[in-house]
Parts: structure tokens; C-alpha cells; sequence
């Protein structure tokens, strides 16, 4: 316990002399959020100035990490929150009653895959791409809030669009779209070697009129 | 396509492994292809399609012998799987400009492609969710309203949340409206009320003020009724009506005369 | 992840070996509740006795007294709490203030479903749909800049009329109202089967009739 409490009283070396203050007060703010907060937004409702609060983060995050602490930082969806640790799951659901979280189904993961890197995409072009229709996987991940409407696309029937929102970077912890695994790692990491160009959505959502090109020559 | 009649397997070939009795689900036709190819260690890219159309096909026979509902997705592949087939048998004679023409196949195969894409993505995200499925964020401070009053970001609400939010709102209005509408459109017979009011002014044991004439009705259209039915046993000396002084209770008390109402023809409608 | 927990299994030598580890847990239990807690319900969860409760709790309220700590335990009546210092009173209604300026209640976003499909549309009316005055959720979404007002109705007390602005369709990515959702494509999503006899609900969806009779009832 000495060891801890030296570590937690006494601020690291390289931190400003007016970082615990604002620790004290990062910490607060998050705390009565329970959102993820954008930096930008806890600095002007903190009203210090951005490096103070980054400072202040640092110095949470430290503290967060000694021993006997329940809770920790959580950088998502382009902000910052505070949440229990992972391994607490089953007394804190023991607590309030609550039941384990339901994992997404297989379905809904392909289903939100396509809408991860597609975005935003219609429900025939997923089915295409799935092989399958995929009307109950959208409502799954509609009624979650993991998606969302993004208008109509201006094509025969005119179908909704889907996007991601930012539910789904929380629900996968991720800070932003662009932290999801880019088209040439996944090429990587699934063994397939095929170029996808900048926007292969276009290219490789279509693909009938390629498969019309290729029926007439053969 | 010969659906449910089990395909004699021809000679000299032997299924890659039998399918167990338990089914393995697959979330489509593309499913069951990347594991067909998966299974018999194939390349993707260079399928041999007769025979995995064939364990397609047997597939799709033994989800029939098991009487579960083949799905069209996977009839429309079959189907595919036939006429890539057949175009395999044809020679395929290379373009105008000397280049090799077209595989018959290389449209299925950039789609499986693509699909073994989007399931390694999806496993990826399903290990992602598995880290963060137990962590528990703090239920938000609220300064104003009602604890209960719950608040949604724009950024999550879909145009089919705002539709069905007003579907919810006519419905609940419906549940909340007919019998008002009901009733305005119910007709109530004066002669009724006269009648009953007959009985109920003999039966108290003094005289009926008008106001608790008027209590406990229904709404505008039964208090006209009644007051039209007052009126008529007026008219028709049933009942006199006794006020002690200007703007005093008006009570009604039977007159002791003996009409049969059954006679009464209805002036008012 | 790994770290942390290996660090939390190795307590700190002098109090009770096993109260940093519960000092975590219940840390992580309260952060997560939100409102007070009983002692037993909390060493219940926890499944670890009372009295190791009773010295999780001074040694959390410890932590919290450090400098650069934001957050304090609250013993009240019948419990115990996490609160933020009250000293950042002010910030956190700063920062909750800005956050609430993209959230809306059930009642704001009802309202905004009714004038989305009913507009040009007046309080009256959406008074009578809803049963309850939604005056407080009109102005809300005049302060969004989701709704507008389009002149006044020629009927007693003209009120006005309301309807939804330009900002609307942009933040739903839609091109024109029409592109609304209709009835039967939430059907379509949601599985059921469209028609199964004369519903009143979707036929009567988009008629303004109804409309002019409520506002003349209210």
C-alpha cells in the first residue's frame, strides 16, 4: 500500500504544477458524463487550455492504473470516458440486477462489417454482398443503435442508406472509423492478395456489369 | 434443377467427408461454398465447379431429407452453379485484341473473395465486442427533469425511429379516443329518457332537483336528450317543475297523470 | 489489460493483503451503480464479507481525499456513494449543458415525428395527438433549428404552424420530405406482413383529416 499511495500522491516528474488541479477536475467531468467526451468539449467546459487536458488524461490515466483502482479510462469514439474495469463484469451485473450483454449474431456481424466499410450502404447492395437477405441483421443492429439511417440512395426504389454511428464505436472500442482495420491489412490478415483500389465500394459493389463484359466474351 | 431427388453420385468420385447428421448452419449460399472449397482444399480461384456444385446440391438434398426450408438464396446459386458449369464445357475463344477471354467463374469467385473478407472482418469485430462486452460506463448525472426522462443523441436516432415514434403516437391516441367518438355519433331516444325519468321522479321520496337530473350523463348529446325529454313531460303534464326563487334549484315532482308513453311519438331526432 | 491484472493480484504489503484487490472491486461497483449502495447489498456482489467491505471503503475514501482526485465517497443514509467534488459544480453543468444540446427527450423526438409527417401542423394539434402540452418540446426543436414555424392557421386563436427546416433533412441525409420513411418499408424491415386486413394505423397515416378534427376538439 506505501508503494501505491507514494504513487498516486506524488505526480510524476515531467507533469505541470497545475495538472492535478486539472486532473482533479478532467476526472469530475468525466465522471458526470458517463458518455465519452470529446477533448475539445472537456477543455472548453473545463475552460483550460487542450495540452492541459491531454496533461490531465495522462496523469487520470496513471492514477488509474494502480493497484486497488476499479476504474480506468476508455479513449472511443473521438473522446474519453471512464469505465469499470473489464473484469468486474459479473459482480457489477450481480449488483444491478443486470443480464449478461448479448453477443451480435454471426449475421449481424457480417451484416455490420459491410456497413463499417461500405457506409453508407443500401440493404439490397449488403444482401448482395452477403449472398443473403439481410432485413432482420439491420433491424437487430438499428434497434442496438449501432446503425443508423443516412438518407436514400437515388436509384430505382430508392433504398435507405445505412451508416455506422457512434455507438458503434463505444460498443467496439474504437476511437474513430479509421482504426478499424484498413482494406489492405485485412488483404494481410485473410490471406487474399486482391488489390482494392481507394474506393472499391463502387467498383466491387456493381459487379453485374463486369459479369455482363465477361458473359459476352465467353 | 432436380430439387429433392438426391443426385446418384457418379462413379470414381467420393465425397470429400460425409455430412454429419447434425447440420452445420450457414449464414447463406456463399457460406456453404467458402466452406465446401475450405473442405475439399481447393483454391478459391480455381475451383473445380462440377464437383462442388455437386456437394452443393448434396447439401441442399440432405436440408430437404431433414425438412428444413431451403432457402431461395440457395436455389438461385445452385442454379448459378449449373450454368457456370455448362459454360466451363464450352470452348472460350480469346478476345479481339489477343487477350484470354473471361473465366466463367471469375464473377463467383470475387464475390467469395469479397465474403471471406467480410467474415474475417466480422470475426474480428466479434473478438473486438468479446473485450468490451463486460465494461460497465457510469449512468449519466441528470441536473433537470425527471430521472426517467431518458434522452437519445440525435446521432442515434433512424427516420425509422421518428416513424415509428408516430405510429406509437396515432396509436396511442386511438386507444385513448373512441369511445368519445363513439358517442357522438349514438343516438339517444328522448322517449327513453322519458320514460326513465318518470319512473326515477315517482320513486324519489321527494321532489328531483334538475341539476342531479343532469349529473352523470354522458356527454353533450345525452344532456340534450334529457332536456329535451324534461321538457316533453312538461308539455305533456307527467311532472311539474317547482323553483322557490330567481336563479334557485329547480326540482321536478310527478304530477300523478297517467300517459302510457308507448303511444309517444318521437318529435325530436 | 493482462498488466492490470496481474498488477491488482499483487497487493501492497501492510493493510489486510486482500483490501487493495476489494478496494478495486468495490470502487468498480459503485462507479457503476450511481446511486447509493448498501453495505451488505455491496458486500453481497462483491461476495466478500462486511467487515473487508467496511476497509475497501476507507481505503477508496482514502484515495479519493489524494490531490488531484475529482471524485469522493458519499456515506448517506442507508449507503454509500461515488459523487464528484461539489467544488466543480459549475463545469460539470457547463459540460453537461453542451452535451445536452444534441440529445432529445422521448417526448422532443415525438413531436418531431409528428410535425415530420403531419406538417404544416400547429401546437393544438400536436397537443391533441400526444394528450399532453408539448410547448416545452416545440421550443427545443426551434432551438435545434429542426423545426420552424410556416405562418399561422385561419382558424381560432390562429396559431401557428409548424414544419420541419432545412437543417432536418440535412442531419437525416434526406432530399426532400418525400423521401420520408413510409409505412410499409418499416413493415418490410420489421417482418411484418403488410395488410393483413384494413389497419387502421397505416392507412391513416398520412391524411391530414384527423388532424383538423383534433384541433378543432382541443
Amino acid at each position: 500500500m506505501a508503494d501505491e499511495t507514494k504513487e498516486s500522491r506524488e505526480p510524476a516528474a515531467p507533469a505541470a504544477p497545475e495538472t492535478p488541479a486539472a486532473a482533479a477536475l478532467v476526472e469530475a467531468l468525466l465522471f458526470a458524463s458517463g458518455r465519452p467526451v470529446a477533448l475539445d468539449r472537456l477543455a472548453e467546459a473545463a475552460e483550460i487550455p487542450l495540452p492541459e487536458v491531454e496533461a490531465a488524461l495522462d496523469e487520470i490515466a496513471r492514477r488509474c492504473e494502480a493497484v486497488g483502482r476499479g476504474i480506468r479510462l476508455d479513449r472511443v469514439a473521438g473522446g474519453v470516458r471512464l469505465v469499470a474495469r473489464n473484469d468486474f463484469d459479473v459482480p457489477i451485473r450481480r449488483l444491478l440486477g443486470l443480464e449478461g450483454r448479448t453477443k451480435l449474431s454471426i449475421a449481424s456481424l457480417e451484416t455490420l462489417a459491410i456497413v463499417a466499410y461500405r457506409q453508407p450502404v443500401t440493404a439490397p447492395e449488403i444482401a448482395e454482398l452477403r449472398g443473403v437477405s439481410s432485413a432482420s441483421s439491420l433491424r437487430t443492429l438499428l434497434d442496438r443503435k449501432l446503425i443508423t439511417t443516412a438518407g436514400r440512395k437515388p436509384v430505382v426504389g430508392t433504398p435507405f442508406l445505412y451508416k455506422t454511428t457512434p455507438e458503434f464505436l463505444v460498443h467496439f472500442g474504437l476511437g474513430a472509423l479509421s482504426d478499424l482495420p484498413k482494406p489492405e491489412e485485412l488483404d494481410a490478415l485473410y490471406g487474399i492478395e486482391t488489390s482494392t483500389g481507394p474506393d472499391p465500394a463502387q467498383t466491387e459493389l456493381f459487379p453485374s456489369e463486369e459479369a455482363g463484359e465477361g458473359s459476352d466474351a465467353g | 434443377m432436380t430439387e429433392g431427388v438426391r443426385i446418384p453420385v457418379p462413379p470414381g468420385v467420393e465425397l470429400v467427408q460425409p455430412y454429419p447428421v447434425r447440420l452445420p448452419t450457414f449464414e447463406g449460399p456463399l457460406d456453404l461454398l467458402l466452406h465446401l472449397v475450405r473442405k475439399n482444399e481447393v483454391d478459391l480461384k480455381d475451383i473445380p465447379v462440377a464437383e462442388i456444385c455437386r456437394q452443393f446440391h448434396e447439401y441442399l438434398v440432405l436440408m430437404q431429407e431433414l425438412d428444413l426450408e431451403v432457402a431461395a438464396e440457395f436455389l438461385y446459386m445452385e442454379a448459378l452453379l449449373v450454368h457456370i458449369k455448362s459454360q466451363m464445357i464450352l470452348p472460350r475463344p480469346a478476345l479481339e485484341d489477343g487477350a484470354p477471354a473471361a473465366d466463367p467463374r471469375d464473377e463467383l469467385v470475387r464475390r467469395l473473395l469479397e465474403y471471406r473478407k467480410i467474415k474475417g472482418v466480422a470475426e474480428t469485430l466479434h473478438e473486438m465486442e468479446a473485450q468490451r462486452l463486460g465494461l460497465w460506463a457510469r449512468p449519466p448525472l441528470r441536473l433537470e427533469g425527471p430521472a426517467d426522462e431518458e434522452e437519445t443523441d440525435l446521432s442515434e436516432v433512424s427516420l425509422f425511429d421518428l416513424l415509428s415514434l408516430f405510429r406509437g403516437v396515432l396509436d396511442r391516441y386511438k386507444a385513448q379516443h373512441p369511445p368519445a367518438l363513439e358517442i357522438a355519433h349514438q343516438k339517444f331516444s328522448i322517449r327513453e329518457k322519458m320514460t326513465d325519468m318518470v319512473s326515477r321522479i315517482r320513486a324519489a321520496a321527494g321532489p328531483t332537483p334538475l341539476t342531479e337530473v343532469f349529473s352523470a350523463l354522458s356527454g353533450r348529446a345525452e344532456a340534450i336528450a334529457v332536456f329535451l325529454a324534461v321538457l316533453e313531460l312538461l308539455r305533456l303534464r307527467l311532472v311539474r317543475a317547482l323553483q322557490t326563487g330567481e336563479f334557485a334549484e329547480i326540482y321536478l315532482e310527478a304530477t300523478g297523470e297517467e300517459i302510457s308513453l308507448d303511444d309517444y311519438q318521437e318529435v325530436y331526432r
